[in-house]
């Protein structure tokens, strides 16, 4: 499926380096116990993805071990940013490992001050009546003679951080109730 | 030994600050916010918990004009590393490829390192030892020691969209550095490679658009003389007069049981109390 | 040290004077061995019996505050004895110099021709100015690297060389300070002066005959019959 | 952009105005040093000293909201100075046609100006013609009334010493950037312009851009390589969402979205009014069938045609400020967000969140719990007890806990490929509109009528996972040649007959011919070998057809060879009798010297021709100066203050701010270190870490007088509202001299709000519900406030 490398020196050859140093660390034995301390990513599962933040597009591999993720890089095989990340890029990483995502989906009924965990079915269940009572009470199909089939009431907002097929998805089903409030972060 | 170097293009630096957030990943440091100062710097200065500083400098030119500057701060890999000179644990080396790392195993967190880095960067900081107890150790740039050996740039260094921090040979960046300043000159004329000869040049060196000061960098930094005098003076000095003290002593000792029968006042002094003795 | 049976002693030294000798004594161990790891790294094995390096610095800063104490306890409860140490040591004849010329030889084999010394020796003399300044130094050095954000990055360094100096400096004093007082035969009857606080009147007359002088013209003491041996 | 980020690197001048990608895009960068290695340089131009400008070889100080005055300059120092690219603007360009003879330019208003409407009538903003419908033209550019000389005399005005007292840039440091960036008016250089929302976000903002890309066409600089106009885009797949058509005004791959009018009452009428004669939009019916079969598949047939009248027809303005002024109004009901946060990067927040409070349910799904997924907490200011909102929140997957593909701003099309499960019980939001879908989908099928009908059409056929196969999303948005059952080539092959499919036609061609089963993802591809001129043509897939320089037969003079040697992209093979090179050809492959359309490189366009003279704006066919809907100053080109054609939204939290109350110019901006409204940034412990403090940047002469001293707090207030945030005084901010006037300006990050780590006042509730006439994006980047020291 992909392939990536990692950076090496800027001329020298990494299995050189490597060579090299493994040869000097031979007289050192100070040195020998350092290099004994593995490499972080050493054995790590490897994908590539594109950096979430601007539209630079930048190459980024992740470093999953144990089921976290341990490192991230600027993927040295992407021919924009080879190897290189700015701040936000470097930072990717803690998207995953922060304990501040939410743990679950969540509800807050009308008039509550307090968020409720629910579980996603029942969501989906809530979110579709919900949907379908004010589709279906707004719902025009006619106007001045003209077949409009649109509702003005549900509106939709953001898919600039999403993927293109979620976006497509996103429009085709909007569009598809007759959302004409569809807007994202283009706009602003 | 190859020396290898941090090469830092201080002129083309554009200020993102990948490399501190790179560091912070790879060598999975602390965070540590830092009060409100009215600049976009985020740190005073590199400590145990931030290997590297991106320093922000406004600085008005000789003729007038403006720069922002940006310098990436972090350990400079003495060749004569003051900090490892002064580590009376042998806790800090200098490995076969230039940088100097601590061990904290055998750091004790005395801090002598800390007070006699010329740049002021080694610092101590929390660290959990083999119990799982945590202890101030001392803290700094290994220069990703584990990434070099494998063949791997720094981390900051791979992270630079600039190429503004460049890793190789102390050789080839110092003929890279050479280039660059050749083009940098002429933005700005003040440009100067800084690589201390007082400490006997350094493993991470710049290309500076202005002169140290504009840095607050010193301008001839050296091991501290009153860590050569410690060192390489008083400390053996001390060893051998206490040496030579004892023997003495010893000798006296043994020439007075031998030869100084008639003296004293064994007799009337009596015994030495036992408790006394030191 | 046990005076012989009916001999005549002669008060020397105060409680106040004592306690502070043997405060700062036993401090300076303490903080000699507290320190040792770290000032050289052979003897680095002695971390875990202080609890590790932190218990071993906690240990060092304790014993520290003790080494401070004896100037204020001499201060509070024997500035009589502060005042004659620090005038007698501070004043120096022809005979303290000429006891240097003596001494090599008394210190190995011992020597009949000391000249006739003070409340003090010579010897005495360099002792307590020796330790007077190493001392300060230590404890100078000692409270800028205890606090080091409170002073600039070279006056710490200098702290760190001053303490090493200092304590070279001081361990020598010591190391012939005890030998002197402890083992060498001819001066180790005067640690009774340290622990009692009183010294037969013979080792008066033959040690610091200059003294001896003193308290009989003052009428303390009768003078001595019996010969010495040594001078 | 119509270059790639490395493509930079062949400029010879970077111009940076309106954009700060030392900051904001830091990695582009890169390139922008490699051109200055090879001698290019980069130009800043920026009201305040921004890390790009840092890195200038010339910073030029501009006044916010003044681009048009500081191009239009240009465009007159380049005219008067013939450093213009003669032979480009003459052949390439519509310099040469004869404008209507009812168009008129009167004290800043074009012919057929409607006030009452605030709308212009475009019909004279239009070419004379002959019998034949054929453009009248001279090609001497003699005639008096050719588009050159319209234009000559429109920016008449535009001398250097009232641009500069305009746009307060010193005429020293004015000079010198147009001395550097006029001089790539020859074959032998190019530049280029970089732009982001410091150009967009004014009620002008449009009119910005196309003033870039007229300096662009009369520098000869569209087409080549290190040339071009290239919007820095903000965010992973800002272009793609765009493309993608989540905007109310357009369907996927920009046919414009049908209305309620006679234009659009039936497929028939929509082709007939939005099908140009001639350029590449005369496919559009083709376009349009195939889209609707896959919106309706099965159910599209030519004979119901393709179910058109079910797609929704909007009647109104649905743009982000009018969506919140109905939401205000009682007309939105339900509100759906996805990753967007409208409580901190909406305009006038104060309104915004008021209007949210009305909603009676809100579903946002978003990594992090953001400002808009809490508008109802006490945090927020609000009242819970008095909210009667429904309020879903749906833990999204982050960017590498799923899989999918991204457009960069060089319409790179690259595939994320999934790292790691979802973190916690998070989805992604493909899967929750899918079961979203599937669930409706379900309450509908037993339903009948006019209501459901039009719903149940839409075809939803991604699999019976739980999960979306993003494979069949993608081959959908491709296309299909439905005879075959495979993926379609590309848009070259789409029909109007209902034998072909494609969500998305721009994007035709990523996913090509391939048999069910048969995987052939363009936008995986990694081979990073280059292909020639760092096109890298076999990495990832840029739209259109794997192109990556736009209008690239421009690189090449009338003999098809390119303008400069150092800068190829494409030219003419004439023993193969195709165009070859670099990059794939933006132009007919086999169009050679001998066809009609040979000098057309401009093929989206009806006549092949870069518009230097257009009636594609709202607001006139050539860019004009008006001051900021906030101003401190008149405008001195006209007694027309504000962009004729701009909506101004009247009513509740909308009230406007004079200079008296406001002096001050405030406007807002990114940092590096965040993005956006901050759920990705604030929430990350390195980059709050870096900047975790909201601060109000303003100058050494502005504190002083405000008696505010270094890290004092501050009050910024404007029309709408004040927020408080740490003053950061800097030589980076200096007042500016507007017309004889002290002016001062502050500014500020927008990224904060309540949430997060990094936490810190909200910049909106300064801003005002005001946008550009074009696009409706709001006006950010320059209204009036003022700024005192906070008590205590």
């Amino acid at each position: 499926m992909f392939e990536v490398s990692r950076r090496q020196f800027l001329k020298l050859s990494g299995a050189t380096a490597a060579t090299l140093a493994i040869v000097e660390l031979g007289f050192d034995p100070h040195k020998a116990k350092a290099a004994a301390k593995e490499l972080k990513t050493a054995r790590t599962d490897v994908t590539p993805t594109i950096c979430p933040y601007c539209s630079v597009g930048c190459g980024i591999l992740i470093h999953v071990k144990d089921n976290d993720v341990v490192y991230s890089e600027g993927d040295p095989d992407h021919p924009i940013n080879q190897g290189s990340l700015c701040s936000k890029g470097s930072s990717v990483r803690d998207l995953y490992t922060t304990d501040r995502r939410p743990k679950k989906p969540m509800y807050r009924a009308p008039g509550s001050d307090r968020w409720e965990e629910k579980e996603w079915d029942w969501m989906l269940d809530r979110i579709a009546e919900k949907v379908k009572e004010t589709r279906d009470s707004t719902f025009v199909v006619n106007e001045d003679g003209i077949p409009v089939n649109r509702t003005e009431a549900i509106a939709s907002m953001g898919g600039a951080a999403l993927e293109n097929e979620e976006c497509y998805m996103i429009q085709k089903l909007m569009r598809g109730l007759g959302l004409t409030f569809i807007e994202h972060q283009a706009r602003i | 030994m190859t020396a290898y170097a941090k090469f830092v293009d201080v002129t083309i630096c554009t200020g993102c600050r990948g490399c501190m957030v790179a560091c912070k990943n790879w060598n999975d440091l602390p965070i540590d916010t830092q009060a409100y100062n009215g600049t976009y710097q985020s740190h005073d200065k590199c400590d145990g918990k931030t290997w590297n500083v991106l320093q922000m400098k406004e600085f008005e030119t000789a003729s007038g004009g403006f720069e922002w500057l940006f310098r990436h701060q972090a350990c400079f890999h003495c060749t004569d590393a003051a900090c490892e000179k002064v580590c009376p644990e042998n806790a800090i080396t200098t490995t076969d490829m230039g940088n100097v790392v601590i061990d904290q195993e055998k750091c004790v967190g005395c801090s002598y390192c800390v007070y006699n880095c010329p740049f002021e960067i080694v610092a101590l900081a929390d660290y959990v030892n083999e119990d799982g107890k945590i202890v101030q150790r001392a803290q700094k740039c290994d220069m990703c020691d584990s990434r070099i050996h494998e063949g791997l740039v720094p981390a900051c260094s791979q992270t630079c969209p600039l190429d503004a921090i460049v890793f190789g040979t102390k050789e080839e960046m110092r003929k890279l550095a050479e280039e660059r300043l050749a083009i940098a000159k002429e933005k700005f004329p003040n440009a100067m490679i800084y690589d201390p000869p007082g400490v006997d040049g350094t493993n991470m060196f710049y290309l500076l658009p202005e002169g140290p000061e504009a840095f607050d960098l010193p301008v001839n930094p050296k091991v501290p003389t009153s860590a050569v005098i410690w060192k390489d003076y008083a400390q053996p000095l001390g060893k051998m007069a206490l040496g030579g003290t004892v023997m003495a002593v010893a000798t006296a000792f043994i020439t007075n049981k031998l030869f100084n029968k008639g003296h004293g006042h064994d007799e009337e002094g009596g015994d030495i109390d036992e408790s006394t003795k030191e | 040290m046990k005076a012989q049976k009916n001999e005549q002693m002669v008060h020397r030294f105060n409680k106040g004077f004592i306690v502070s000798h043997w405060v700062q004594a036993i401090s300076f161990f303490a903080l000699y061995i507290t320190a040792l790891p770290l000032y050289t790294d052979f003897f680095s094995f002695l971390y875990p019996v202080f609890g590790g390096p932190e218990g071993a610095r906690l240990l060092h800063r304790i014993f520290a505050v003790f080494f401070m104490l004896p100037f204020f306890v001499l201060l509070i409860f024997d500035r009589q004895g502060l005042v004659n140490w620090t005038k007698r040591i501070l004043t120096w004849k022809k005979n303290d110099f000429s006891f240097f010329l003596a001494f090599p030889k008394e210190f190995f084999v011992g020597n009949d021709k000391v000249p006739k010394q003070d409340f003090f020796n010579a010897g005495e003399k360099l002792n307590s100015l020796l330790i007077i300044v190493t001392t300060l130094m230590l404890i100078g050095s000692g409270l800028i690297l205890w606090f080091p954000a409170n002073f600039s990055q070279s006056v710490v360094q200098w702290g760190i060389t001053i303490h090493v100096v200092g304590f070279s400096l001081a361990m020598l004093t010591v190391v012939a300070h005890i030998f002197l007082s402890t083992f060498h035969p001819n001066s180790k009857a005067s640690l009774r002066g340290i622990i009692k606080g009183d010294v037969p009147v013979s080792y008066a007359k033959e040690h610091h005959g200059q003294w001896y002088d003193e308290l009989v013209e003052k009428g303390e003491i009768v003078e001595e019959k019996k010969k010495s041996k040594g001078a | 952009m119509t270059n790639h980020w490395i493509d930079i690197q062949y400029s010879d001048a970077m111009l940076v105005i309106g954009g700060n990608p030392a900051e904001n895009h830091p990695v582009s960068m890169k390139y922008v040093q490699k051109a200055r290695d090879r001698g290019g340089k980069l130009i800043s131009v920026d009201p305040r000293f921004t890390r790009t400008s840092s890195k200038a070889d010339i910073y030029a100080p501009m006044r916010s909201g003044t681009d048009i005055p500081f191009i239009s300059g240009l465009i007159k120092y380049a005219i008067d100075n013939e450093l213009y690219h003669k032979e480009y603007v003459v052949n390439y360009t519509n310099a040469s046609f004869i404008v209507h003879d009812d168009y008129k330019f009167k004290d800043g208003i074009f012919s057929g100006y409607n006030e009452d409407t605030r709308n212009y009538d475009r019909s004279t903003w239009t070419f004379k013609r002959d019998e034949d419908g054929n453009i009248l033209k001279d090609e001497t550019l003699k005639d008096p009334r050719c588009v050159w000389n319209v234009m000559k005399e429109h920016y008449e005005r535009y001398d250097v010493d009232t641009v500069c007292a305009v746009t307060g840039t010193p005429k020293e440091d004015f000079i010198k950037v147009a001395d550097a960036f006029c001089s790539t008016g020859t074959p032998e250089k190019v530049g280029t312009i970089m732009y982001a929302m410091g150009t967009t976000q004014h009620t002008v903002g449009s009119q910005n851009v196309r003033a870039y890309g007229m300096l662009q066409l009369l520098l000869g600089n569209v087409g080549r390589a290190g040339g071009g106009v290239n919007a820095m885009r903000g965010e992973a797949n800002v272009q793609g969402s765009t493309d993608m058509a989540l905007l109310f005004h357009i369907m996927p791959g920009y046919n414009p979205a049908p209305t309620q009018s006679e234009r659009h009452k039936s497929l028939a009428a929509y082709n007939e009014n939005e099908t140009p004669a001639s350029g590449y939009w005369s496919n559009r019916p083709k376009f349009m069938a195939s889209f609707f079969k896959a919106h309706f598949g099965d159910n599209a047939t030519p004979e119901n045609d393709f179910l058109y009248d079910y797609f929704p027809k909007s009647r109104r303005n649905n743009s982000h400020i009018a969506l919140f002024e109905a939401m205000y109004d009682g007309d939105i009901k339900g509100f759906i967000t996805w990753g967007q946060n409208p409580i901190v990067g909406g305009p006038n927040v104060r309104k915004e969140k008021a209007a949210m409070e009305k909603l009676d349910w809100f579903v946002c799904m978003d990594l992090f719990e953001t400002e808009t997924a809490t508008f109802w907490t006490k945090e927020s200011g609000a009242d819970p007890s008095k909210i009667n909102t429904e309020v879903f929140f749906l833990p999204a997957a982050g960017p590498y806990e799923k899989e999918g593909s991204v457009s960069n701003s060089g319409r790179w099309m690259q595939y994320r490929w999934k790292a790691i499960e979802p973190k916690n019980d998070s989805r992604s939001d493909a899967w929750f509109v899918h079961n979203l879908a599937r669930r409706l989908k379900a309450l509908y099928a037993s339903e009948n009528g006019p209501i459901a009908a039009p719903f149940k059409a839409l075809d939803w056929s991604f699999g019976d996972g739980d999960y979306p196969d993003v494979d069949l999303v993608c081959r959908e948005i491709n296309g299909y040649d439905l005879t075959t059952g495979k993926t379609i080539l590309n848009f070259t092959q789409l029909k109007d007959d209902g034998t072909t499919s494609s969500g998305n036609w721009i994007y035709s061609g990523f996913y090509p011919d391939a048999a069910p089963g048969e995987e052939k993802n363009r936008s995986k591809n990694r081979d990073n070998v280059d292909t020639g001129m760092n096109n890298y043509l076999n990495w990832s897939y840029a739209w259109p057809l794997n192109r990556r320089i736009l209008y690239n037969r421009a690189s090449a003079d009338l003999e098809g060879k390119p303008w400069n040697s150092n800068n190829e992209v494409i030219w003419w093979d004439n023993a193969a009798g195709s165009w070859v090179g670099h990059d794939v050809p933006d132009f007919g492959a086999a169009t050679g010297p001998t066809d009609p359309g040979w000098k057309n490189p401009f093929i989206m366009r009806p006549d092949g021709k870069g518009e230097l003279f257009t009636n594609g704006m709202t607001d006139g066919p050539f860019p004009e100066h008006y001051e900021p809907y906030e101003s401190p100053v008149p405008n001195a080109f006209s007694s027309v203050q504000l962009n004729p054609a701009a909506r101004i939204w009247t009513g509740d939290y909308n009230d406007k701010g004079d200079a008296k109350d406001f002096p001050i110019i405030g406007t807002t901006y990114r940092l590096s270190e965040h993005w956006q409204t901050g759920p990705m940034t604030r929430n990350n412990k390195w980059l709050a870490e870096l900047m975790p403090y909201m601060f109000v940047e303003l100058s050494e002469e502005l504190a002083a007088e405000k008696g505010i001293k270094e890290k004092d707090k501050v009050i910024v207030s404007s029309a709408r509202g004040e927020i408080e945030a740490y003053a950061m005084i800097t030589k980076r901010f200096r007042p500016y001299e507007i017309q004889g006037q002290k002016v001062h300006h502050l500014g500020m990050p927008w990224h904060y709000g309540y949430q997060g780590i990094a936490k810190g006042s909200i910049a909106n509730y300064l801003t005002p519900h005001i946008g550009d006439a074009n696009t409706m994006i709001p006006e950010y980047k320059a209204f009036l406030c003022n700024v005192r020291r906070a008590e205590g």
